[in-house]
């Protein structure tokens, strides 16, 4: 089966800095693929060149066999890729179903003009974006905020509401940068539950997380990268015992934490 | 050092501190640990004097401070370490971090940086960088190097593994227990609860704004309700 | 005060306080002054929908205004191109102005947009001020009345009665944009550009199409007060009125349309208010405007709101 | 009613502020000092006052308030040809007597039943300085013009009367109002082959900087102001470099030089003195177009006996023989300014001083 | 050649009147990001305090002094009674707050003074130096001269002093810059006195030039305002480029192409670099991680 994302030989610099050197991997369907790696290792830039927020200056990345190499992330967001970010981009002035309605762009196709009037296809529209927003809010768990400000949300809430926004854009690939940080144990698993649960319905996921237990949970594959490049790459139990991840990476906590994503 | 007495704090109308009772003993690593929303990081803040509070005393080193300006209050030496790290991004690195020894006008910066720097020798490599390019977990460093630079007394740390490599949590704890040893107190805030109450002498659990329970760090790890809810053992 | 918060409440508020007043109004200076707010607040709608939702910023809206206003100056007297006729190509040139700098313009941000839209409304305002032959020079020049079906529209009376329902129809479509699928994304990029473009929402677009409704709001305002007035002078399009604009924006309250409403009768009626002061006046109005800002400091119209519901922040 | 009310809507603020400062004040002490003599037809005069900050749309709200709120039977004001012109409609629409203080010719041209104005127009004042040139042999010149109202208008003036006079205009420039460095316009007027004089139609700062980069270039060619400066300050603020500067103006600039036996003498000492008293500041023509303005109006209601707008209406454009600071105005029918060119004088700068012109 | 060289003195005359504007935008702007629309204003309390108090009878020197001290009083009785109470406020407000206070000031300075134009004696006399065919005066070396000085103050001051870099922090995280003890009470009130010292200081410098009245702040601040975002906002070098540059263009514009379009050719160009170079020529670009 083809793969749901190809990354060939990507790079890119900022100033000095080679934060992602001739990096290439594949990501078959209805995997969840995670990619580890120190602290500016090279992480959430891949997501960023994945999803279009930067340039790459070298290399290539295919979208279901589709070049889509320097697309804009809204060209790309239509091709069915959707992301979450490390730092939170939350809509702030906006209620918390609103971010999630935001979520539902793509899919909202009513012209201008039939905006400006308020035509009944626009209400139509208006109303099954809300609901399609509120399941997605109770599937995070945050239907009982939907009505409120985003930003005065606890940052865990915030988490959550950003995985809710993504998955409006109904995506094939999902990209998650750290979406357990500040949570605490219980509830990242919960963050654990739906993300496999996500994955079962069918939607691809990547994955940036330093929670060693959730990765080495529920990882179909990992990719790690130190200084812009690959490591390695492969299953949970190989990752974690490579002797150069664990001195680059996980430590004595790591793997600590890693061991309990046995239990 | 730090007594909190029935502090109550808000926004608007909602209250998320409501009456928390909390003392901190000279030289003790106490952590705080709850749930998200739990008011956590609205106590720190009020304890720096960036968050209004409604109600309550705040007390240090017996002195009443809850009606002193934050830059008050770190002339006190209380550092933080915020959530979500709040660097300055158009600043260099180094920057930063001097601005962090603004309470003693940055003297004995070169010594203090230098201590950093061998804790975290990416900074010192990015040293004239801009903060804003640094990655999460390398500003997450920049946050705690800032805040160590101002000597402190007192440290408020708020979530300080956020983001960072399972490798380097190892050292923060390290890190945290080194400047115990050297005289400062520190009051963590922190969801990997399980690695936060093994340093720590005592903690806290907060729950929707109230203390719920407190105790001896060891007693906290072996408790069933700290168990269920926040190691999820 | 709840209902104040739904479209239909603002619309609501707008057509009470639109046919209420006049019951109180002993003379036409009260008509004027009650018809030169529904103009500004049109305009100031408009300009709400850019900075209040997308978060741009435009100090040179007043050039768009002039532009509505100088088209049907200059439309019939030059051109023999009737007076309607004229107002909707004023629209449709300020339309397309905004569409044309829209692009290049709109990828800057903050400050460097406020200068880049300085810049081209100070254009504008040269423009009119230098070409004398077409539009009267610094003087300005006159508007022949409107006409229409053989009716000559005259006096504050009637006019207050046909911007009034511009007005009306203005913050009716302000209100349906802003709580549509549009609106949504104005508001979202507004807070984040990189979740926007990465939610599939085309950031350079949208900004662009607020823009120009935005040029268009205010070319129909520049064009009613032209007839109202019966003459345009270049300060319609110049700086200070651009200022006057973005005041009226802030101090009503970003992103509020009933705020624009509020804004704009504030700053029309405080200088008539103070006249009383005589050579004091000028201070007086700069004290006001620094009072109303600091005690309500997210605009008129949110701040009260917000106290009414008993939220801080 | 027991009083007379006499509107006023004027440039108190804003670009135009030094013709509407002197205009607000000249206005307020004559008619306390009106008044004080026992007022006109045995009424008190109550004038009002707006500034409308040089804004057409602010001056026709105000005018508007005059008429329908303060309920005035007469007005003098309007200190902008623009301001007024935003006027006009409202008060023709009211049939309201109304005596602008603007200089542009178009306000009386073609002549509107109830609209009157006392300053010369900017055409005359360009007539004015052609025959001077003309008559020292001048038929070159460049022009340097303010892009302000008046240095606009002027400028399409004079350009329209030139050939009249056999005068070609071989540089034309401009300046912005508010702009502090005219040394490149001036630069290539310099440049230009074959002038025999310079021209400068403008006012407020702007003259007074053109003319003080004139001296800094160092350009030898005689210098023209217009009656926009007629006032003290612009010697001051030229200072060295105002020598020998000509400009045509009424007679009040030169007042105590006018020979005793000239009719208008009396008047503008008087005016002046007054002015100068009470203000504090150095007289200009622009506070003399109100003072003319004002007394027009009262003089007409005297003769009419009454305050009743349609009757002063009539007197006014009756109004002959009446001395005031621009000269002798002599108002018809087809003539609602009634000044002709020889009220005004052609004077030069001589010595920190203003000197009627050989 | 000499009129090249004519417009190029007109040019940094005008220029270096700019650039002090400029300058005094940045302080307040690096303290807080918000345009201070008052600057202007306090370039006419420079000059007209000097040309008051010089008129009563002051030596020139010290007639100036009052006026900056006035001037710094001004700023900061601006700073504690409308900025600091509404501190919390987002930036518009805070820019709205400031154009009222500019329009307060014009209305005070209306009473207080007049509404009259008036000038100073140059320092260094009124006799124009000629070089190349082209006539300065020296009054335009006091402004220049001045603007370099201020510039390269301030550079120091910002690069390395810790207090500069408070004021940096307050504005790119005031949050922040509270937490780590920064009294970003005190730094406002000092960006708000510094800068309007040095609007003061060029109200007075540019009184011989310019002349000044109680409303000549409105078109200083648009140009200086235009300049600072030519050079890149924040930057003292840029503000002192900027400056230049739109002087510059100005008299060039106004020497070679069109005097009517002056001000549209340097807003033209002032476009055209924005579009190149987003950040004005010397601008930070800046970096948000997401
Ligand atoms: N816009 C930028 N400007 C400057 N440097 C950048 C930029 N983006 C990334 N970098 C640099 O690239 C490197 C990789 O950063 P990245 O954010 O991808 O790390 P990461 O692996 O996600 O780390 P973390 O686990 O801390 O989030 C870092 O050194 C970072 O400073
Ligand atoms: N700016 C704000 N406006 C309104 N409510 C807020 C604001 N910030 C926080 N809150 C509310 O205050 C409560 C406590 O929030 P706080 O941030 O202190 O929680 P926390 O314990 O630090 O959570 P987390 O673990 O997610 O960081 C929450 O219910 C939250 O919704
Ligand atoms: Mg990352
Ligand atoms: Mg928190």
């Amino acid at each position: 089966m083809n793969a749901v994302l190809e990354v060939k030989d990507i790079g890119i610099d900022f100033g000095g800095v080679r934060a992602v050197d001739e990096v290439s991997f594949e990501i078959r369907p209805g995997q969840i693929f995670s990619i580890i790696g120190p602290n500016g290792a090279g992480k959430t830039t891949m997501f960023n060149l994945i999803s279009g927020v930067y340039t790459p200056s070298r290399g290539a990345v295919k979208l279901a066999g589709e070049d889509v190499t320097g697309l804009p992330p809204h060209r790309l967001a239509r091709l069915g890729l959707s992301r979450t970010f490390q730092n939170l981009q939350v809509y702030f002035r906006m209620t918390a179903v609103e971010n999630v309605m935001v979520g539902r762009h793509i899919h909202e196709h009513v012209g201008i003009t039939a905006q400006l009037f308020n035509l009944p296809s626009v209400r139509a529209q208006n109303r099954a974006s809300r609901q399609k927003a509120m399941e997605l809010l109770d599937f995070v768990g945050l239907a009982d905020k939907a009505d409120e400000p985003a930003g005065s949300l606890p940052y865990g809430a915030l988490k959550r509401l950003e995985i809710a926004r993504s998955l409006a854009l109904g995506p094939k690939l999902l990209l998650l940068d750290e979406p357990a940080a500040g949570c605490n144990a219980v509830e990242t698993e919960e963050i654990d539950g739906l993300i496999q649960e996500i994955a079962k319905s069918g939607v691809t996921v990547a994955l940036v997380e330093h929670d060693m237990r959730l990765v080495m949970k529920i990882s179909d594959r990992i990719l790690v990268l130190d200084y812009g490049r690959k490591l390695i790459e492969g299953t949970a139990t190989e990752v974690r015992n490579d002797p150069e991840v664990i001195a680059a990476y996980l430590g004595a906590h790591g793997q600590t934490e890693a061991a309990r994503a046995d239990h | 050092m730090l007594t909190i007495e029935n502090l109550t704090s808000g926004y608007g109308r909602i209250e998320a501190v409501k009456g928390v009772d909390i003392h901190v003993e000279k030289g003790e690593i106490v952590t705080l640990v709850g749930a998200n929303g739990a008011g956590k990081t609205t106590l720190l803040r009020a304890i720096s004097g960036v968050q209004p509070i409604t109600g309550g005393r705040i007390l240090f080193e017996g002195e009443d401070i809850s009606r002193l300006k934050p830059h008050q209050r770190v002339a006190r030496a209380i550092a933080q370490v915020p959530e979500g790290r709040q660097v300055f991004g158009p600043l260099t690195i180094e920057d930063n971090l001097r601005l962090g020894a603004y309470r003693r006008n940055g003297k004995n910066s070169a010594r203090y940086l230098e201590r950093i720097y061998s804790i975290f020798p990416v900074l010192k490599a990015r040293r004239n960088s801009i903060a804003g390019g640094l990655s999460g977990g390398q500003q997450q460093m920049l946050a705690i190097g800032r805040a160590l630079m101002s000597g402190p007394k007192l440290l408020l740390l708020d979530e300080p593994s956020m983001g960072l490599a399972p490798i380097l949590v190892d050292q923060i704890l390290e890190a945290v227990k080194v400047m115990r040893a050297e005289g400062a107190t520190v009051f963590l805030v922190e969801q990997n609860a399980f690695a936060a109450l093994s340093i720590a002498d005592r903690g806290y659990v907060i729950e929707t704004g109230k203390i719920a329970f407190s105790g001896n760090a060891r007693d906290l790890l072996e408790d069933e309700r700290v168990k269920s809810a926040y190691l999820g053992l | 005060m709840a209902f104040l918060k739904g479209k239909y409440g603002v619309l609501l508020a707008i057509a009470i306080i639109v046919l209420i007043l006049p019951v109180a109004f002993p003379s036409n200076y009260y008509f004027r002054i009650a018809t030169l707010v529904w103009i500004s607040a049109l305009a100031v709608i408009g300009l709400n929908l850019l900075m209040g939702y997308a978060g741009q910023v435009s100090l040179g809206h007043a050039g768009f205004f002039g532009m509505g206003a100088y088209a049907v100056a200059v439309g019939p007297t030059h051109l023999g191109i009737p007076p309607v006729a004229s107002a909707l190509l004023g629209a449709a040139s300020a339309g397309l102005l905004a569409f044309v700098v829209g692009r290049p313009i709109l990828k800057l941000r903050g400050h460097y947009l406020a200068v880049a839209t300085l810049g081209m409304g100070i254009l504008v305002a040269m423009v009119l001020n230098n070409e004398a032959q077409w539009t009267g020079g610094p003087d300005g020049m006159p508007v022949s009345r409107l006409v229409l079906f053989g009716f000559k529209v005259k006096g504050p009376v009637m006019w207050y009665w046909i911007t009034a329902g511009f007005l009306f129809v203005g913050a009716w479509l302000a209100l349906n944009l802003v709580d549509s699928p549009l609106g949504r994304a104005l508001r979202a990029l507004h807070d984040s550009e990189t979740a926007a473009r990465v939610g599939g929402i085309d950031v350079a677009r949208h900004k662009l199409i607020v823009f120009v409704i935005s040029a268009v709001y205010a070319a129909v305002a520049g064009s009613l007060l032209a007839f109202f007035d019966g003459l345009v002078t270049p300060n319609t399009a110049g700086f200070l009125h651009s200022i006057q604009l973005v005041t009226m924006v802030v101090l009503g309250g970003m992103g509020s349309i009933l705020g624009s409403l509020v804004g704009a009768a504030v700053l029309v009626t405080l200088p008539q208010a103070l006249t009383v002061f005589h050579d004091y006046e000028h201070l007086m109005l700069g004290l006001m405007m620094m009072l109303f800002m600091i005690f309500l400091r997210r605009g008129i119209v949110p701040t009260l709101r917000d106290r009414i519901a008993g939220r801080v922040q | 009613a027991d009083t007379i009310k006499i509107g006023s809507v004027l440039s108190i603020t804003g670009p135009a502020s030094f013709l509407g400062d002197p205009e607000d004040k000249t206005l307020k002490m004559y008619v306390e000092k009106i008044n004080a003599e026992g007022g006109v037809n045995g009424k008190q005069l109550e004038l009002v006052v707006y500034d409308d900050a040089g804004d057409a749309n602010n001056a026709k709200t105000f005018a508007t308030r005059l008429v329908e709120e303060d309920k005035v039977v007469a007005i003098v004001g309007g200190s902008t040809t623009g301001t007024t012109m935003a006027m006009i409609p409202v008060f023709e629409d009211a049939e309201l007597p109304f005596i602008s203080l603007a200089g542009a010719v178009v306000i009386i041209d073609p002549v509107k039943k109830w609209v009157f104005k006392t300053p010369h127009t900017d055409k005359m004042a360009c007539q004015k300085i052609f025959e001077d040139m003309k008559a020292k042999g001048i038929s070159k010149i460049g022009m340097i013009s303010g892009t302000g109202g008046f240095g606009k208008s002027m400028q399409a003036q004079c350009k329209g009367v030139a050939p009249d006079y056999g005068i070609e205009v071989l540089a034309d420039e401009t300046y912005g109002p508010k702009d502090s460095d005219m040394t490149p316009q001036l630069t290539n007027i310099k440049g230009t082959a074959g002038l025999q004089a310079v021209l400068n139609p403008g006012f407020g700062q702007g003259p007074a900087i053109v003319t003080r980069n004139y001296k800094q270039l160092g350009i030898e060619l005689p210098l023209y102001q217009s009656h926009g400066v007629a006032s003290k300050s612009f010697i001051d603020l030229a200072a060295d470099a105002a020598e020998g500067v000509r400009l045509p103006a009424a007679a009040l600039l030169v007042a105590d030089k006018l020979d005793d036996a000239d009719p208008q003498k009396a008047v503008v000492t008087g005016y002046k003195a007054m002015y100068e008293e009470k203000s504090g500041q150095a007289v200009s023509t622009f506070g003399g177009h109100a003072f003319d303005g004002l007394f027009i109006l009262t003089d007409a209601m005297k003769r009419a006996g009454s305050e009743e707008p349609a009757a002063v209406r009539d007197e006014i454009e009756k109004t002959t023989g009446f001395m005031g600071t621009a000269g002798v105005v002599n108002m018809s029918a087809t003539d609602h300014l009634g000044l002709d060119l020889t009220a005004f004088r052609m004077l030069e700068i001589k010595g920190g001083d203003w000197m009627l012109a050989k | 050649m000499a009129d090249f060289l004519q417009f190029a003195f007109s040019g940094l005359t005008v220029g270096a009147i700019y650039a002090l504007v400029a300058l005094g935008f940045t302080i307040i702007y690096n303290a807080s990001d918000v345009v201070n629309f008052a600057q202007g204003e306090f370039v006419m309390i420079g000059g007209m305090v000097t040309v008051f108090a010089y008129a009563a009878g002051l030596p020139l020197p010290v007639a100036a002094l009052l006026a900056v001290i006035v001037a710094v009083f001004v700023g900061l009785a601006l700073e504690w009674l409308a900025i600091e109470p509404a501190r919390d406020a987002p930036p518009v407000t805070l820019i709205i707050i400031t154009i009222g206070a500019s329009i307060f000031l014009r209305g005070l300075a209306q009473v207080v003074f007049d509404k009259q134009f008036h000038s100073l004696p140059a320092f260094s006399g009124d006799e124009p130096i000629r070089i190349g065919g082209a006539a300065l005066l020296p009054q335009s070396f006091w402004v220049l001269g001045s603007a370099i000085v201020i510039f390269l103050a301030l550079y120091a001051f910002f690069n390395h002093t810790l207090t500069g870099k408070a004021v940096l922090a307050t504005a790119a995280n005031r949050f922040a810059a509270r937490l780590v003890g920064i009294n970003t009470t005190f730094v406002m009130a000092l960006s708000f006195a510094v800068s309007a010292a040095i609007g003061a200081i060029a109200g007075v410098l540019v009184t011989p030039i310019t002349l000044t009245s109680y409303d000549v702040g409105t078109l200083l601040a648009l140009k200086g305002f235009a300049s600072a975002m030519l050079g890149g906002m924040g930057n003292p070098i840029g503000a002192v480029i900027g400056g230049l540059l739109v002087g510059l263009l100005e008299a060039f514009g106004a020497g070679y192409i069109n005097s009517e379009y002056k001000d549209a050719i340097a807003f033209l160009v002032i476009l055209g670099v924005l579009f190149v170079m987003p950040q004005g020529l010397f601008g930070r670009s800046h970096t948000e991680r997401v």
